[in-house]
């Protein structure tokens, strides 16, 4: 089943046309990345399903929402989650305060102690940082509350924003590993990556955007062989 | 080998956090050495101490020599360190031109005349009378920043009279590494140069580094893809939770098991067995 | 706008004398309709307007009605010499009333002077400005002339001590200056002198600094305002003194603003509602009933200087140059404020005014019966 | 001395007051990091619907407070809906003008409604006082003390227990990351809106009745002090606001026990000044001191500035020169005399605002050290004018910039609050400095404006010197950031961290700028002072400084052309509706919300 949809999506900055007649289908409880270079417009899918921003023309459809004319809150409560590019977690405040934001939009206070709970098991080291201004974290951690947060939301769909730019191998791999678990607990995942080898290889399936127009799209599994995806992604020239 | 760059026992701490533990670092001519860790171990924190934008709380930082722990960024910056930054500093409502042209600042000699007290006033004085001295000055540095632009290939070239705030992303990167190297710098500091790029452009960045390398430019890289460090990298030093936990070559380091288990994890581990 | 509605219903009372006739003789004002002073702008006002329905009710100047044109300058000296251009070069004007502040009025004065139009600064107590040129004139108190009558006020009610406390302007400069000169001779010495700044309305540390200095009364050289916050923080400070204010405290907004707090407060006033001139009676009485409030000086001030106006339209001729002849020459100008006006050529300043002391008593100006307080 | 005792409770009494305001604007530059200029005069309004409830329907205190609470609060949203969100992302320059203009109106209105009089607000509470040492503390004392408290409380308790209190923190560390947690920021900005304003109302009827005294024009001096306090407690920090508040008022206490009455604004700028130079974010900031994110656009908006060509340039100044041989009145020369003398500090501050990026709010200032130089060296040391006018511009440069100096340091509001300090200290020397000034008598008779030995005394002639030094000091700075400065100016800007790690002392290119700067402002104080013939310490005044702004800002940031063309602009506004009286200076400000509202960049671009 189809959760999200993105229809002839047209997009602008000022008379910079970003997106082209941009189509995206997002099933459940898929894994589904969108790559791209610099300037490819990546950032730009992640606004408009979010509402920061409103494309000229097109539909976002989402779990039987019409998305196109919904104000962020209400696109956060219409089920969707976000982890944003550099986490953007509230600095000043504590991280239980930072999870407690998740939930925001939810109002059943006890689910969300439970969820609370839930959320220390899942990332064990931010159990120890719990009252610690969330500014004060490694960025690794910054990543984990970030995921965390987003979970707070009882989300369908998490929307995450390079969620490993920055992050040492180490953590890379644990990031992407938290992913995977956090899919398998039923959440549909749509990630903007950089890095295609990585993004690929937990991927179910995956786009590929370049200057606005999806370009590729397919199985994250037969794209990673893709030669067009080796050539302009994974360091095909050398 | 002359030592270009040397700290010692550099310390620093924020509140009751001690981010950068007591450190020794030493760069060469012609070296370039690589600084790897995780986010948060101190590494942009030592590049802080280095280029001035923050004092050390103890220990000594040399520039060929010359203590400079704790002097401000300009000084530093006029002994010949250049940085860039790991989130990018651009001069958005600047053209390229006029952001490479404010790298060469330091350079400036015929305009910028180093009288004590009245420095300024003539300065001012020779900025309006421009004087035929000003104006090759001036000529010449246009000349030499488009020749530094050129190093991009056709990245900067055709858009050094545009403003930098309608660049890409990856174009604002390569414009702080033109203004830096427009300053010809000594020692040149590079913070995650390839941080927000694809592989290709990742690859791209590799290659213009290796070049300036081979012309014997000095460099000290912080940098997460280990491609690019293992590759490019004489040394390298890896950090964690302000204090150095390896240093050595490449392979050395990367085989070293305070790296893997702080740094690596088992993914890197599995490829260097 | 309410002066042209007047103006037709003037040209509407005298059809016998024409349109031509009925032209009307142009006053040009400059002063605060907006901004900080606003409030004197808005005062000034209303003693015009009474003053004209007056005189234009009884037919104008030879037939002619009176009219004033009303530049806002905020009393800023920017505005104020553009109004002065704009009012020199209108051939209608025939004298220029105001500005408020010194620095507003005395920066339009070269342009008036070279325009040879007077510059009437009814309110203009600086000692320099009627020395800005032979065309600037004022029927403000001189405060050389003022604060001597202060001081003898302060050593009847027995000051022996007096702190004093003033406006830290100009004015207020002039006026401390003026009643120090004053006071030795009288057998006062001064213990505290206070200047504060014009926005200010906390006066407490003030008052506490004062009261170190132990003096036995206390002197209030301010505008209504400032003087009744001064009165009222005077007690709660645990002040307990007799308070004598200068004449720019006499208003109904004295008592409004002050409350209890200036209940025995002495007041000393050119202008005086209670007075039975029958001048005085007449205006306080059309006062009243057209504003629904009591006068103040401010009001008065502008009622006198209209009426002024107007007979010197009416004797000398209502030109530019019949302005200055006129105020060279002119004697018993009826006024409320003063007993009869007459200007001394030389410092071009009103001459002669009266002042009687005021008493608060129940919330209202009374005439001082002679009583000294009881020692402090 | 037991007077101590009472200095500390007047201290305290009156930074209570202080406290008020500040914890409104507090709440406001914490969630939309804008100073509210408009927050006095919501302070105002609060203060007029106690005294109409009093008035005309005798309701008790308990019935007037919360009627003034609600009507603000809905004056808060209203100003939030209407005045600002449609700013929005466009320079961060633009609300703060706006706020401007808000209460322009605001001010204009009330004096329009109530008449510009004095009222009294007589406090309805029972008039018994209790005696501390020498002075005596009543019961409107104790309900403004606990007013303060309570309400730090409660706010407290919101921010750190209530679900919109979380949200107002989170949007005001991250609006965007707000958003994506399901925050609506919208509401949550016109919330704080509505509860500063609430509390910003409730505070004028407090401090109205304390004084017993309410006037449309205490809105001004409320936003000032409101201003030092939070500044001095760390801006958009509530507790860091009361403390500031009752600092402020010990310090002004304290300065007037030793000092007098006339020092005393000089103590609580001194504070400011102070406390920003050793602690340039606050006394409640904390204390990291690693390197701050980029400034990038902190306050100027990337916009393609419009190219003036140089053919009308030439010709603008053509036909400017011919003007008044063209007949026009001496009136209208007047106001464009005014507007050229105005123009040179308008380029003046396009230069240090604009190009520099330093948002200078105490610009009139040099217009005062400009004039006193002209004045004084003409007068006392007998300088001829065509030698005193210059000589005043580069005493301006000069002194200007040792003033400003101590503060180069500091960043966007800070050095803003800074300047605005400094701005009105000048003004307080002057007064109080009586030997060199003559303190509050000003200087009198001041010799016209006079060419070897000719007296230019008449409007056609001070028409042409002013526009002629005009075009030089702005072909002058054109020039000069043409040149490596104006670049090196505009890298300091863009970003100061990455200025400075290219070898670009700050020191020296902010004193270059500071000075230039100084010296064009200097010269039309200079100029003015001849024009007037009489000056003193409130000829200049914040005023001037706002209106300057507000020129450069229509006008578009750096620009010189546009600098020229805001002070014609906004000189000739006022002027043109000069026949609607009372009513002006409300078009004046409605005007200026419009322009903001529709060309925020400015006329001619920011460059």
């Amino acid at each position: 089943m189809t959760l999200l949809t993105l229809r002839k999506i047209d997009t602008f900055y000022g008379p910079v046309q970003v997106h082209f007649g941009l189509d995206i289908e997002v099933r459940q409880g898929q894994i589904v990345c969108l790559l791209g270079g610099n300037a490819s417009g990546k950032s730009t899918t992640m606004k408009i399903i979010l509402g920061l921003l409103r494309p000229r023309a097109g539909t976002v459809r989402f779990d039987g929402h019409d998305l196109t004319a919904m104000t962020t809150p209400k696109i956060i409560r219409a089920g969707i989650g976000s982890v944003p590019e550099a986490r953007r977690l509230f600095g000043a405040m504590t991280v239980r305060e930072n999870l407690l934001m998740g939930a925001f939009a939810r109002s059943d206070r006890v689910e969300i102690a439970h969820d609370l709970d839930r959320m220390l098991e899942l990332f064990p080291r931010v159990r120890q940082r719990l009252a610690s201004r969330a500014g004060t974290l490694s960025g690794g951690e910054q990543q984990m509350v970030a995921m965390a947060r987003a979970l707070m939301g009882r989300p369908k769909l998490i929307c995450m924003d390079e969620p490993t730019m920055g992050l040492s191998p180490l953590f890379v791999d644990r990031v992407l590993e938290l992913i995977q678990t956090v899919n398998r607990d039923g959440v549909t995942i749509f990630m903007v990556e950089q890095n295609a080898s990585l993004a690929l290889a937990i991927a179910h399936y995956a786009y590929v955007l370049q200057t606005g127009r999806i370009i590729l799209h397919g199985e994250a599994a037969s794209l990673a062989h893709d030669p067009r995806i080796r050539d302009a992604y994974l360091g095909g020239k050398t | 080998m002359s030592v270009m760059l040397e700290c010692r026992s550099v310390t620093r701490r924020f509140g009751g956090i001690v981010a950068v533990r007591p450190i020794d670092l030493t760069l060469h001519a012609g070296e370039f050495l690589s600084i790897i860790g995780p986010n948060g171990a101190g590494k942009t924190t030592l590049f802080n101490l280095i280029s001035g934008h923050d004092a050390p709380d103890a220990g000594r930082i040399t520039l060929e020599g010359v203590e400079i722990a704790g002097h401000a960024p300009e000084t530093i910056a006029a002994r010949g360190l250049a940085r860039t930054f790991q989130h990018g500093r651009v001069f958005a409502n600047m053209s390229v031109r006029d952001n490479l042209l404010v790298g060469a600042h330091h350079r400036l000699r015929a305009v910028k005349p180093r009288l004590p007290g009245l420095g300024a006033v003539a300065e001012l004085a020779l900025a309006l009378l421009r004087p035929p001295g000003v104006r090759a000055e001036e000529a010449a540095l246009n000349r030499e920043i488009e020749a530094i632009a050129a190093i991009f290939g056709d990245r900067l070239t055709p858009r050094l009279d545009q403003p930098a705030y309608a660049l890409s992303y990856a174009n604002r990167r390569r414009v702080e590494i033109a203004r830096a190297l427009a300053l010809r710098p000594r020692v040149l500091l590079l913070d995650e140069p390839t941080a927000g790029m694809n592989e290709s452009e990742t690859l791209e960045m590799q290659h213009i580094i290796g070049d300036l390398k081979a012309g014997g430019q000095t460099i000290l890289l912080i940098e997460h893809k280990l491609d690019l460090v293992m590759r490019l990298s004489d040394r390298v030093i890896a950090m964690d939770d302000g204090a150095k936990i390896a240093e050595g070559k490449p392979d050395a380091v990367r085989q070293d098991p305070a790296v893997i288990e702080a740094y690596l994890g088992h993914r890197a581990m599995g490829e260097a067995l | 706008m309410p002066l042209s509605r007047r103006t037709l219903l003037a040209a509407a009372a005298l059809p016998a004398f024409g349109a031509r006739a009925a032209e009307p003789i142009v006053a040009g004002v400059s002063g605060p309709l907006t901004g900080p002073n606003a409030q004197y702008g808005a005062q000034w006002k209303r003693g015009f307007d009474l003053a004209l329905e007056g005189i234009n009710g009884a037919g104008g100047v030879k037939g002619r009605p009176i009219e004033y044109d009303f530049q806002d300058s905020q009393s800023d000296p920017r505005q104020s010499v553009a109004v002065a251009q704009k009012l020199v070069s209108d051939p209608r004007i025939v004298i220029e009333l105001g500005d408020f502040a010194s620095p507003a009025s005395m920066a339009a004065s070269p342009i008036y002077q070279r325009a040879k139009l007077v510059q009437f600064g009814f309110t203009n107590s600086h000692p320099d400005f009627t020395k800005g040129g032979d065309h600037m004139w004022s029927n403000s108190t001189s405060q050389a002339e003022e604060q001597p009558n202060l001081a003898k006020y302060a050593a009847k009610l027995g000051f022996k001590r007096p702190a004093l406390l003033h406006l830290n302007t100009d004015w207020g400069r002039t006026a401390k200056d003026a009643f120090m000169a004053a006071a030795p001779g009288l057998g006062m010495q001064v213990v505290a002198v206070e200047g504060y700044l014009a926005a200010e309305q906390d006066f407490r540390p003030t008052l506490v600094r004062a009261r170190d200095s132990k003096p036995d009364g206390l002197v209030l050289l301010s505008y209504y305002a400032d003087g009744a916050l001064i009165s009222r923080q005077t007690r709660d400070t645990g002040l307990k003194l007799p308070i004598l204010a200068g004449t720019s405290n006499y208003s109904p907004k004295f008592i409004e603003l002050g409350g209890q707090g200036v209940e025995g407060d002495w007041v000393m006033s050119t202008f005086f509602p209670g007075d039975p001139r029958p001048e005085v009676v007449d205006f306080v009485a059309r006062y009243r009933k057209k504003y629904d409030q009591e006068p103040d000086s401010f009001s008065a001030g502008a009622y006198d200087t209209m009426v002024l106006f107007a007979m010197l339209c009416d004797k000398y001729g209502a030109t530019r140059e019949g302005m200055q002849a006129g105020l060279l020459d002119i004697k018993d100008v009826p006024s409320v404020i003063y007993g009869k006006v007459a200007f001394d050529p030389a410092t071009r300043r009103v001459q002669g005014a009266t002042y009687k002391l005021l008493q608060v008593r129940d919330q209202k100006f009374v005439v001082w019966d002679g009583t000294a307080p009881a020692a402090g | 001395m037991s007077s101590w005792l009472d200095y500390t409770i007047n201290g305290l009494i009156i930074g209570n007051i202080y406290a008020l305001v500040a914890v409104g604007l507090a709440l406001i530059f914490g969630v939309s990091h804008l100073i509210n200029f408009a927050h006095g005069s919501v302070y105002a309004v609060g203060a007029y619907i106690g005294w109409a409830c009093f008035t005309y329907l005798h309701a008790p205190l308990a019935v007037t407070a919360p009627t003034v609470m609600i009507a603000c609060a809905g004056l808060g949203v209203l100003i939030e809906r209407v005045g600002l969100r449609p700013l929005a992302g466009s320079a961060r320059i633009a609300p703060l003008l706006a706020t401007i203009g808000i209460s322009l109106v605001l001010d204009q209105l009330l004096q329009i409604i109530f008449t510009p009089d004095p009222r009294a607000l007589t406090s309805p509470l029972p008039n018994w006082r209790i005696q501390i040492g020498g002075g005596t503390i009543g019961a409107l004392d104790l309900l403004i003390a606990a007013t303060g408290i309570v309400s730090a409380g409660v706010l407290y308790f919101f921010l750190r227990f209530t679900k919109l209190g979380w949200a107002v923190r989170a949007t005001a560390q991250d609006r965007d990351a707000a958003r994506q947690m399901g925050v609506d920021t919208d509401r949550v900005n016109m919330a704080v809106f509505a509860i500063a304003s609430a509390l910003g109302g409730l505070s004028g009827l407090l401090v109205g009745m304390y004084f017993n005294h309410i006037d449309p024009a205490m809105s001004f001096a409320a936003t000032l002090k409101g201003v030092v306090a939070q500044v001095v407690g760390g801006m958009g920090n509530v507790p860091g606001a009361i403390f500031g508040s009752l600092l402020l008022g010990l310090t002004e206490s304290y300065g007037v026990a030793i000092f007098g009455s006339s020092y005393r604004n000089l103590f609580s700028f001194a504070l400011l000044l102070l406390i920003l130079v050793l602690r340039p974010n606050g006394l409640f900031a904390s204390a990291r001191s690693t390197p701050p994110e980029p400034l990038t656009g902190s306050f100027v908006m990337p916009s393609r500035p419009v190219r003036v060509p140089r053919i009308a340039v030439i010709a603008a100044i053509a036909v400017a020169a011919i003007v008044p041989l063209a007949g026009a009145a001496p009136y209208v020369l007047q106001v464009l005399t005014n507007a050229w003398l105005f123009a040179m500090l308008a380029i003046s501050l396009t230069l240090v605002a604009g190009t520099l990026g330093q948002i200078s709010l105490g610009h009139a200032s040099l217009l005062l050290i400009g004039a006193y130089a002209s004045a004084l060296l003409a007068l006392d040391l007998h300088w001829p004018v065509w030698a005193s006018v210059p000589a005043a511009g580069l005493v301006t440069a000069l002194l200007g910039t040792a003033l400003i100096a101590p503060a180069f340091r500091l960043r966007s509001h800070y050095l803003s609050i800074a300047t605005l300090g400094i701005g009105e200290m000048v003004g307080l020397v002057i007064l109080n400095w009586e030997s060199l000034t003559r303190g509050p008598m000003g200087v009198t008779n001041i010799p016209p404006l006079q060419v070897g030995g000719v007296e230019l005394d008449n409007p056609r002639a001070a028409y042409w010197v002013t526009l002629g030094v005009l075009v030089l000091l702005a072909l002058l700075q054109t020039r000069l950031l043409r040149s490596h400065l104006g670049r090196t100016f505009r890298a300091i800007r863009d970003d100061d961290v990455a200025a400075r790690a290219h070898g670009i002392s700050l020191g020296r290119y902010k004193a270059i700028a500071f000075a230039v700067g100084g010296f064009s402002a200097g010269i039309s104080g200079g100029i003015a002072a001849h024009l007037y013939s009489y000056i003193n310490n409130e000829t200049f005044t914040s005023t001037v400084s706002i209106s300057a702004l507000t020129m450069v800002i229509l006008g578009g940031l750096g620009n010189v052309a546009g600098a020229v063309f805001g002070a014609v602009a906004l000189t000739a506004l006022p002027e043109m509706f000069r026949g609607t009286a009372e009513y002006r200076m409300l078009i004046y400000g409605l005007a200026l919300l419009l322009l903001v509202r529709f060309r925020p960049q400015g006329v001619f671009g920011t460059t």
